[in-house]
């Protein structure tokens, strides 16, 4: 008799080999110390950390945070400590473990980015970069980076030039074509893409006739946008080569192997971790309770299986 | 073990018209909450509502804790709905609680003509449901303190008679005038630390923020450390959102005096976003930009 | 001492009076005497038919309909009986009732969409046309109509120039500006516009790979979308001139006004009727309650609110 | 009094495994539910789940009805959480019920020697838990009915001993044996009803969807009238959102005869989706399109 081979959770992206397809979304995981206490950050994929700018960023003023039906609104306004802070006072901590960690970092204009890209360069301890072009908090003029094509070919072919670490582009899903986006980070040197940012949204406050939050316009995410992240994802799929990284709403293993099956190569948990701070390692359990169900030895072979047939 | 647990509800009853107490019957954490904490409560297996609820530690029982609140929206609402077996997940305690010194005697430094009773005892006011938060503190002042209580009206001043064998010198006010004073704690607070009090106390204060910034300005005119303990949404509870802040100056501004800052455009550097998950709930008067 | 007077609902939407602000959405109320049962259907400010073309059309295969988090993915695929069973068989039951009969509308060209608008011409108990160009289900090609603004701009305009009712452009919510897209209906002759249509989504079943609607594409609607809706609708707002009619996830008379303060002068209610078959009438009670108790007196001074101050 | 009500929980009790009973109190709306019929039931006044799940009548009671579920899902897990005395949204009956043709006994026309004990008497069938659905229909039929029960295992065969007191012809089979024949429903009604059959009975029947198009395939080539019981995801279960079609033959399409229709490009005019809420969930076997 054959020793019943154990599921292989492990996935690549790029050249980036994760021992399991789950990580954190940017910003909803902090700079990582925050959920040492509830999992063992060793068991994630990958951590990705709060997006991070040449300069610290004070950010929104508050409320930044309003729930919604099966999701919520936020306008942290990208707050966050510097390229500088992190590296210096976030980042030995996060040495400490074997996973792999990828840098979410923005831009306020096209050399801001390159800037910014340049700094990880050679910086032990940095996995890969994901470049956050999508997020919708920024006022005017900001978010054109994530939806007009050309900006993106732009800057995302600048940011190339900078760095040799895997770059993620995450693109934003408030745009027509998903897939051009995808297709335009792709051609300017995308080694893989995330998908999705949130979803621009807005909540009033009927007593005070006043927006709920502070800067009006919020992003959008959590359980009620996974049926939009599902289908970017597929669509995407189709469109483009390198891998990507589902995100939008996963809540549980089912989520995460829906995206999977979508087409994603890895996943990432975002507003999940605010509603139970050890979803992940679940996330990762209740994966291999699915694959040996299922009889099922390499996670690989689920990446795109809704296309088939 | 990490503080996120399942807690079993022991006991979920009314104590005034919109008001509830929860007992939990808590595993052991290793943590002893401290008055001021919080923890973050779900109050359904659901994806609507999606967030916990924070709410403030109102007593260490010997099988968990208490937490008092109001029926007011969507959670609190279905959280009013649970009864005694049911089990909810639960995170805490969570943040950093009140400060506390031990209220002294009145020494040399403070002249026995001081107008109020206990010199050095501090002022603990509760707006509203703040009472919840500032209870844990009255019980550990052990009598010791000066208990203000506003709230709207009568229906909304909880557990009066417990309050009352817990402290002496207890004040309450309601914006009606259905019970006590007529008129909001700041009057209250006026009237027990006139101008020329000598021996000043800490202040600590929970409530609705129109009162705490009351308090603030009060404190801060009078030269008093006042702690406020604030409130803002929160999604995670534990610092990683960054969605509960509040602009708390800087310790270089802190240094320049006031009247500097004032002097020059406020620029980042005077002031910066802190977490009231993390840094909070519990903040100087002085330290706040409102 | 002065009577009271009692809150006024009405409203107006261009030239067409509604006695309260609270519609049908288009493919909820299938052609209203489905719903005659549940509620008056006097009580209501309009009914907004199913959508209808020249042809009947038999629509896309089951599974139709899935549900997710606060919301339901459909891909009914424009079922309808066709204009002329409409104006037959329909029709004379509307004409019972007082409340205005708007007729949602569609085509699979600009001829289809020319010749469908004038056939309602002149025919008597219809009140508005509401054009449909934002229907996420067709297959490839089709959905340009509302998503490329030259498009949008030639249909809207081939349209406007063969009816006299007043004409209502139903935008699509999946586009990168909404706004652009709302000023160009504008431009194009609209009088009015709904917001919002459907966002496009999808769902898979893990256990068998595949799809969960036949169709592999849907439309999500419900609660989910909301918060979405209300940023569509405060921007459209602030952008054109003509009334809005706002929609996406109502279920109650809150999330009515909420719409109204973000700019909308009439709202749409949809997934909602499937939830509680008579939810519209609750609405409306509901909005003369909230204005009894905030003493308002013209349900028409809270349209945009929330852009003040 | 219009179909859509608010009924209240008498009683949620285990049937099996993951099988219950609910007994709702229901004001009366003037309707008599049939056998067939169904209703929309609100598990959770919640935005998510959002909507109502179809549950088939299965006995019309004093006070109201009763519904056998499943529990499946994540609606159906949150229904069995319910306790009597809790209170749902319920819509129906809606659909139209199996047309019953009252059974005859055999006459001249069925000569002595046919071998089913009924002759003329209706078989009808219940896979799985669709006798939910089937189970009024053989309360109905006043013993005068064949029945087969087909179910994946022991454990999903439903109320034995109620129904073996319903009807004296009682057929059971299981896929894997543990109870009845080892077998399927197709299986036992070839048996019953072999091919040198002269007086045919109606068929009725409801079950998983594979079961109805073998009963179909059977019925259609055997030329006995069968009516079926289609499920299909539903949003409002009252013909407005057209989510929960079938495909239907037209008239004309029927009119055509079969080999017409199978030698021609089929065509929108030969068959049109049908609501299965509406026009359903009852469907004769030889008008649906598979
Ligand atoms: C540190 C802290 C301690 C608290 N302690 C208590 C307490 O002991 N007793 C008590 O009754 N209340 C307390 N509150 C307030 C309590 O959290 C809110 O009343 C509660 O979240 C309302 O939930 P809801 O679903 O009923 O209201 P909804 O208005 O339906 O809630 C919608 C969203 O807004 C948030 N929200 C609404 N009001 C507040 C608020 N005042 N503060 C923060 N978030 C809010 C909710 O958490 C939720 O995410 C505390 C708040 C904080 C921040
Ligand atoms: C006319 C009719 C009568 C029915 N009668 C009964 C009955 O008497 N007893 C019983 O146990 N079941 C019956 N069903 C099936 C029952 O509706 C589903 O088992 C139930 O909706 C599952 O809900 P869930 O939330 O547990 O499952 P989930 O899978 O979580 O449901 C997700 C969604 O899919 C829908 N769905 C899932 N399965 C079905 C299904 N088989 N048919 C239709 N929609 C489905 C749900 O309604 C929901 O919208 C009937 C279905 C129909 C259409
Ligand atoms: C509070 C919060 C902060 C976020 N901050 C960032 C960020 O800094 N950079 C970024 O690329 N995405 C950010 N996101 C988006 C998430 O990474 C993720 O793409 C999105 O939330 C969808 O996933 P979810 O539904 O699982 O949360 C943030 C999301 C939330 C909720
Ligand atoms: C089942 C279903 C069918 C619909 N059919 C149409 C249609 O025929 N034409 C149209 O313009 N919109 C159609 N819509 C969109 C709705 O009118 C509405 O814009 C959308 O559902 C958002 O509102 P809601 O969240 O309240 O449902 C349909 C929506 C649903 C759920
Ligand atoms: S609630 Fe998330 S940082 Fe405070
Ligand atoms: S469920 Fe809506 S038409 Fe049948």
């Amino acid at each position: 008799m054959v020793e019943p081979l154990s599921s292989n959770l492990e996935v690549t992206i790029g050249s980036l080999k994760l021992k399991n397809p789950v990580m954190t979304a940017s910003g909803t995981f902090g700079y990582g110390p925050e959920y040492a206490e509830f999992i063992d950050l060793n068991r994630l994929g990958a951590i990705v950390v709060k997006g991070l700018s040449l300069e610290p960023k004070e950010g929104n003023p508050p409320p930044r945070i309003v729930e919604t039906a099966s999701g919520m609104l936020n306008s942290i306004g990208l707050q966050n400590i510097g390229i500088t802070a992190f590296i210096k006072e976030k980042l030995p901590f996060l040495k400490r473990f074997s996973t792999p960690v990828i840098v979410n970092f923005f831009g306020d204009s096209l050399d801001e980015y390159a800037e910014a890209a340049s700094r990880f360069d050679g910086v032990d301890g940095i996995h890969a970069l994901e470049m956050n072009i999508s997020c919708p908090n920024k006022q005017a003029g900001w978010s054109v980076f994530g939806t007009d094509p050309a900006v993106t070919c732009e800057v995302v072919s600048a940011v190339r030039k900078k760095t040799k670490l895997p770059l993620i582009v995450k693109l934003s899903p408030n745009v027509t074509d998903i897939a051009l986006m995808a297709r335009v980070a792709e051609d300017s040197g995308a080694d893989a893409l995330s998908l999705i940012n949130t979803l621009t949204g807005m909540a009033i406050d009927i007593r005070t006739r006043r927006p709920k939050l502070a800067n009006i316009r919020g992003g959008l995410s959590g359980p009620a946008i996974k049926p939009v992240a599902i289908r970017m994802v597929y669509d995407v799929y189709k469109a483009v080569k390198i891998p990507l990284i589902g995100m939008g709403g996963i809540m549980n293993a089912e989520d995460a192997l829906e995206f999977m099956m979508a087409g994603a190569a890895a996943v990432a948990v975002g507003t999940a971790n605010f509603v139970n701070p050890s979803v992940t390692v679940e996330i990762i359990d209740g994966m291999t309770a699915f694959m040996e169900r299922g009889k099922i030895q390499e996670i690989r072979s689920l990446i795109g299986a809704a296309h088939a047939g | 073990m990490n503080r996120y647990v399942t807690a079993e509800i022991t006991g979920n009853f009314s104590v005034g018209k919109n008001y509830r107490l929860l007992s939990l019957r808590c595993p052991d954490t290793g943590r002893k909450p401290k008055a001021g904490q919080f923890y973050m409560v779900q109050v359904r297996d659901s994806s609507d509502p999606l967030l916990k609820r924070p709410f403030s530690l109102f007593r260490k029982t010997a099988e968990g804790i208490q937490l008092l609140y109001r029926v007011q929206g969507k959670g609190t609402t279905l959280l009013a709905g649970h009864v005694a077996g049911d089990s909810l997940h639960l995170l805490g305690p969570l943040g950093n609680g009140y400060p506390v010194q031990k209220p002294v005697a009145a020494t040399a430094s403070a002249p026995a003509s001081v107008t109020v009773a206990h010199a050095a005892a501090p002022v603990i006011i509760a707006g509203g449901i703040g009472i919840a938060s500032v209870f844990p503190l009255i019980e550990e002042m052990k009598g010791k303190a000066t208990v203000l209580y506003g709230a709207r009206t009568n229906d909304d001043l909880l557990l009066l008679d417990e309050l009352k064998g817990l402290t002496d010198d207890f004040h309450i006010c309601t914006d009606d005038g259905s019970c006590g004073e007529k008129g909001n704690v700041i009057d209250l607070l006026q009237k027990i630390l006139p101008a020329d009090t000598k021996n000043l106390p800490l202040i600590y204060a929970c409530g609705p923020k129109p009162m705490l910034r009351a308090v603030s300005g009060f404190a801060v005119s009078r030269n008093i450390t006042a702690y406020l303990s604030l409130e803002e949404h929160m999604a995670c509870g534990i610092g990683a959102c960054l969605g509960c802040v509040v602009k708390i100056k800087t310790k270089e501004a802190k240094d320049m005096g006031t009247e500097d800052v004032q002097q020059r455009e406020s620029s980042a550097k005077d002031a910066a976003y802190q977490r009231i998950c993390m840094e909070g709930p519990v903040f100087k008067a002085e330290d706040i930009v409102w």
